[in-house]
């Protein structure tokens, strides 16, 4: 088994399989999403406090929770990359930032559109609201670092210290945003409390899940193409046949 | 005694060198050759731990350089293109800064000799930013004098030096391996040690 | 105000649109980017091999 | 030759940076003139409504301070990075966290103890009580050391890049954001006649660990952005 | 092989530079995130009390503008100065005028527009009203290609000099203050009903200003710091 | 045609040259010679006018430089130490835009002529950032094909070129002055230009 670890931690080996599991995965990101709105659209009932508007529900929450997920595991990546100097996991982190990033943004812009009907107000200084926020701030930083080293290791290595910085320093910030916010006013908002309907948790986890294929889809695709660009001089990469034709 | 094993570096996209092997023993000295841009800079820095190679091994009396860190760094002294000398600091200041900085509590009667050594005479406590190229490059080098470290590694130790420093700096390193200190560098000039025989390596 | 109004007219268009369309828009773009990069990377190599194929 | 203790080589880097920093005076001073400048552009882009100016006082104070030390942390390490005494710093045979942690304490006499120095007289231009002065030159006094050592991380991973100072910025700012907030919230805390202690304690506890963690990550960053 | 003309030199040289913006996309990135951030930092430390903000919004947003585009400005020049084609420039046989009109211009393009497209969302984020957004984004249109210009004179003094970040925004910041005041207040002017168009023809009066003597100005300034 | 006359200069404190006069006629190429430091380099700048120089007149055909300002850039083309191109750029869209900024609009068929005489085929369209400092400088040299201006003003032309690049400049250099062209130039290289006689100029 460990063997088999290191040998997919080879690019050598990892390139290919890559290639083999995207398909398979993106046709099962499709059919979930599919799936996801049919139920969350079709099947679901409409909420009786917060009406049609609850649907957004489908796709805020798994952007919210995947783009958080997502640093972790960037973070995890970049560590190992820097911890035993293993190429592909900081290939790895530096392709799965921009999704991360994507995700806080799309987390940021349908709870913005939930929050207008909702609150009244698209934006208000709420400690999640503020700390996703930080979040989507975070991801910009790594990207920036390591965009702007030219050579590649030290640019990996830069950006992986940063992120595992970043990482002690998710929940410091969570609670300081927390509790500055539940100092001068009581809490001014509260997501409905009620127990879930069946069909919506289908939804949910449906969604959830067509999320989170796409993001790995997304994460193999470009990480395919990091290889590509720094092992455009090694002589695996010209014998490729894509590389040939 | 310093041992490179099969070592091999490159830069950016670039190989540098590799399959690189040898020994420096205690009293012997080494000259690095090579056209601009061969590498002889990145050998160096390499075996100052600032590069991480990319294969192979460099060895301090038999350890791994990676895992003595700081053991290691207390026996080498390391010279590069850089002066790492403060405009604003007296030549005086600046050598026994960099002293302390090194681990050696250096008072002011010896950094003062060992400036005159060096041919600084009246210029101690003067700004090193009114000094010239080549009394900077003496200043930089006077640490040579207070340092106790048998390995000496210089990154063309001669440039913007005249004949006289060149001469001085010969005798120092004669003097360092005559007490079994080892010397590694690099140059475009000539420089001539009395009696040793000088081993040259070549990357091309 | 008018966009209240239309807000709570159509709640299901505009949660469609607001955020459904919005959310798929910035997938398709991403997709985009990352096959474009893709397309773009393997042009360069084949252009660094041939270059090299020259010498 | 004697052999130095870490405690002397300490106060050696300490005073080597506070030397230089005396001998370009301008570089210091810039720092402070930017800080006063930043708050004082605020009333000019607000209006002149004294009531609230009073309530953004701590938060306008802070967030110049902020901005003001991210400015100055360019500087940290460029200068030793450009005439190569980083590189004899990095070959030091003792612990380079030592190094890093003087070279943090003299950035702070000198970019952020002045800050706090000048706060009453900009305090009082915003019309803030005296106790709220107080409490906020506390805070800053606790919170720009935290300033000054999560800068460093950011000006280590930036050394001789690009648009450093920018990039600094952005690496940096979300993560002293809980400093700015428990230190705008003692102020507000003490305004509004609450007990200001527990902020104080965190920001506390906030210093602690960025004094225990911080030069050992700093010290790793240099050692990468040094390859 | 033809001769150019004025004006299609204009083009080539904001073409130029837009093409390198664009490939260097991480710079242009980072100002616009520095500019949110600043904003975004505010109500973490002035408090989340949705009146006040809504108050502060256009000085903090013109403020956040002024610092962001201070800060990119110190780019305009030294990557062409550090790698000669400044040299080339100033060697043209055409205007220098024309050609840092064209650099202006793309700076502009690159880092003040953008900052204007997202004014809205940060509007939003101090609940401002429409009307309010509107007049902040005219003002923040007529401005910031005054602070492009008028930065340009303080980047062509400081190129090349150590500490130049903060020195630049010493020396051009005093110089924006009357843009940062006319701009903010027709903000505050159509809140409170006012009529605005004073307001804005001042800044187009500005502007018009700035477009007649900064290019000349920041040539001259670029020919005494290649001396 | 180019006069000099009674040139002084200094940098910083130091006055590098003073009293120098010459005169350079269509056809003619001038070598300056010179330790490192001995001004050269300051001298070419001053002949380009980026320093006043601190006494003496520098006129072209009769007339003071500082006087024609855009009508004598017109008549010169300088090539400095510094390459003067864009990493992020391709070669080709390197020399165009220069061109451009020396105002004359270069179609792509001339550009890539041009690059191709400099031996750079097939790496018209990478980006400069990938190519050898030694290309890099060809790049920047392939603006001496599509430039009309009588004056040339070159600092050190030949730094990394290789054997044959040398002798194209010398080519060069040669069809420039048989079409009754200027140059004046610096290089701590030997560089021959067939059938033309050599002047030259020490600075000490
Ligand atoms: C820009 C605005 C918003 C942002 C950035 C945001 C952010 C987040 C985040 C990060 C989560 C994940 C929390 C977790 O998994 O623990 C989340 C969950 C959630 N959000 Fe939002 N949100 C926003 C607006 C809203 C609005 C307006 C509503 C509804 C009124 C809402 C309702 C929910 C619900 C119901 C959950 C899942 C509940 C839970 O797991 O605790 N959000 N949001
Ligand atoms: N950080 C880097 N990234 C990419 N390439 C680099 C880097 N540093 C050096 N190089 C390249 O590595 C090669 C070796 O450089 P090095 O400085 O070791 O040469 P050198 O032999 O010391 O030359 P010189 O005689 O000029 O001092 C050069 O071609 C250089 O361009
Ligand atoms: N801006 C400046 N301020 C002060 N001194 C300067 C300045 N620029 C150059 N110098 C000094 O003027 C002298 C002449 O420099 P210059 O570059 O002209 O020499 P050079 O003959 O071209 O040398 P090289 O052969 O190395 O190119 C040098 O001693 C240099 O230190
Ligand atoms: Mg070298
Ligand atoms: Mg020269």
């Amino acid at each position: 088994m460990a063997i088999n670890w290191f040998k997919y931690s080879a690019p050598t080996t990892f390139y290919p399989l890559a290639g083999k599991l995207i398909p398979w995965f993106a046709v099962s990101s499709a059919i979930l999403f599919a799936i996801g709105l049919y139920i969350g659209f079709v099947v679901a009932p409409a909420d009786a406090t917060q009406g049609e508007f609850y649907r957004i529900i489908f796709i805020h929450v798994p952007s919210s929770i995947i783009s958080m997920l997502l640093y972790m595991v960037m973070a995890g990546y970049a560590a190992l990359g820097l911890i035993f100097n293993t190429r592909l996991s900081s290939m790895m982190a530096s392709a799965i930032a921009p999704t991360g990033a994507l995700f806080a943004f799309i987390s940021l812009w349908t709870g913005a559109l939930w929050g207008k009907p909702m609150w009244g107000a698209w934006w208000v200084w709420d400690a999640r609201l503020t700390s996703e926020l930080i979040l989507l701030f975070l991801y910009l930083g790594f990207i920036s670092l390591h965009a702007s080293i030219d050579d590649p290791r030290r640019a990996d290595r830069a950006s992986a210290l940063l992120a595992i910085v970043g990482s002690v320093n998710v929940p410091i910030i969570y609670f300081s945003v927390k509790w500055w916010n539940t100092l001068h006013q009581g809490s001014t908002i509260k997501y409905s409390g009620t127990s879930m309907h069946v069909a919506m948790q289908q939804a949910m986890f449906t969604m959830l899940a067509a999320c989170w294929l796409y993001a790995i889809v997304i994460a193999l695709t470009r990480v395919r193409s990091i290889i590509l660009d720094r092992e455009k001089n090694t002589k695996w990469i010209n014998e490729l046949d894509e590389v040939r034709s | 005694m310093l041992e490179v094993s099969n070592l091999a570096c490159s830069r950016g996209d670039h190989r540098l060198f590799s399959g690189l092997s040898f020994a420096l023993y205690p009293g012997q000295i080494m000259q690095i050759q090579g056209a601009n841009g061969s590498g002889k800079t990145s050998l160096l820095r390499t075996l100052c731990g600032f590069i991480t190679p990319d294969e192979g091994k460099i060895s301090w009396c038999g350890a791994d350089v990676c895992d003595l860190d700081e053991d290691y760094f207390a026996q080498m002294m390391y010279l590069g293109h850089l002066n790492a000398i403060k405009d604003e600091l007296s030549a005086l200041e600046n050598l026994r800064i960099s002293a302390g900085l090194s681990g050696i509590e250096l008072s002011e009667k010896d950094a003062v000799a060992a400036l005159r050594r060096m041919g600084l005479k009246g210029r101690e406590r003067l700004p090193t930013k009114v000094l010239s190229q080549g009394q900077r490059r003496r200043v930089a080098l006077a640490r040579l004098l207070v340092n106790d470290a048998p390995l000496w590694i210089l990154d063309e130790p001669l440039a913007a030096l005249d004949v006289g420093a060149v001469a001085l700096i010969g005798e120092l390193i004669a003097e360092h391996l005559a007490r079994q200190g080892m010397v590694i560098f690099t140059t475009h000039q000539p420089l001539i040690v009395a009696g040793m025989e000088m081993r040259s390596l070549s990357l091309s | 105000m008018s966009l209240d109004i239309w807000m709570r007219e159509n709640p299901l268009t505009y949660v469609w649109i607001g955020s459904y369309a919005v959310a798929f828009a910035i997938f398709a773009v991403e997709i985009a980017m990352v096959v474009h990069k893709r397309k773009i990377t393997l042009q360069q190599v084949r252009l660094m091999r041939e270059a090299s194929e020259e010498d | 030759m004697k052999k130095l203790s870490l405690l002397s080589l300490l106060i050696l880097v300490v005073r080597r940076d506070l030397v230089l920093a005396m001998r370009r005076r301008a570089d210091v001073l810039t720092t402070l003139i930017f800080f006063v400048m930043v708050v004082s552009l605020f009333p000019l882009g607000v209006g002149p409504e004294i009531d609230m100016l009073r309530k953004m006082a701590p938060g306008v104070l802070w967030v110049a301070a902020l901005l003001a030390s991210m400015l100055s942390l360019g500087r940290l390490f460029s200068a030793d990075y450009l005439d190569g005494t980083l590189e004899q710093m990095l070959l030091a045979p003792q612990s380079l966290s030592v190094l890093v942690l003087g070279k943090m304490a003299s950035h702070w006499m000198v970019s952020g103890l002045p800050l706090v120095l000048l706060t009453p007289v900009l305090g009082l231009q915003f019309d803030m009580s005296v106790p709220a002065i107080g409490v906020l030159m506390l805070t800053l006094l606790l919170g720009t050391p935290v300033l000054s050592m999560v800068g460093a991380i950011g000006a280590a991973l930036t050394l001789g890049l690009r648009g450093g100072g920018v990039l600094l910025s952005l690496l940096v700012l979300p993560l002293c954001i809980p400093v700015l907030i428990f230190g705008t919230g003692a102020v507000q805390a003490v305004t509004s006649g609450l007990n200001v202690s527990a902020h104080l304690s965190l920001m506390g506890a906030l210093l602690v660990l960025a004094l225990v963690f911080t030069p050992w990550v700093t010290a790793q960053a240099l050692r990468i952005s040094m390859e």
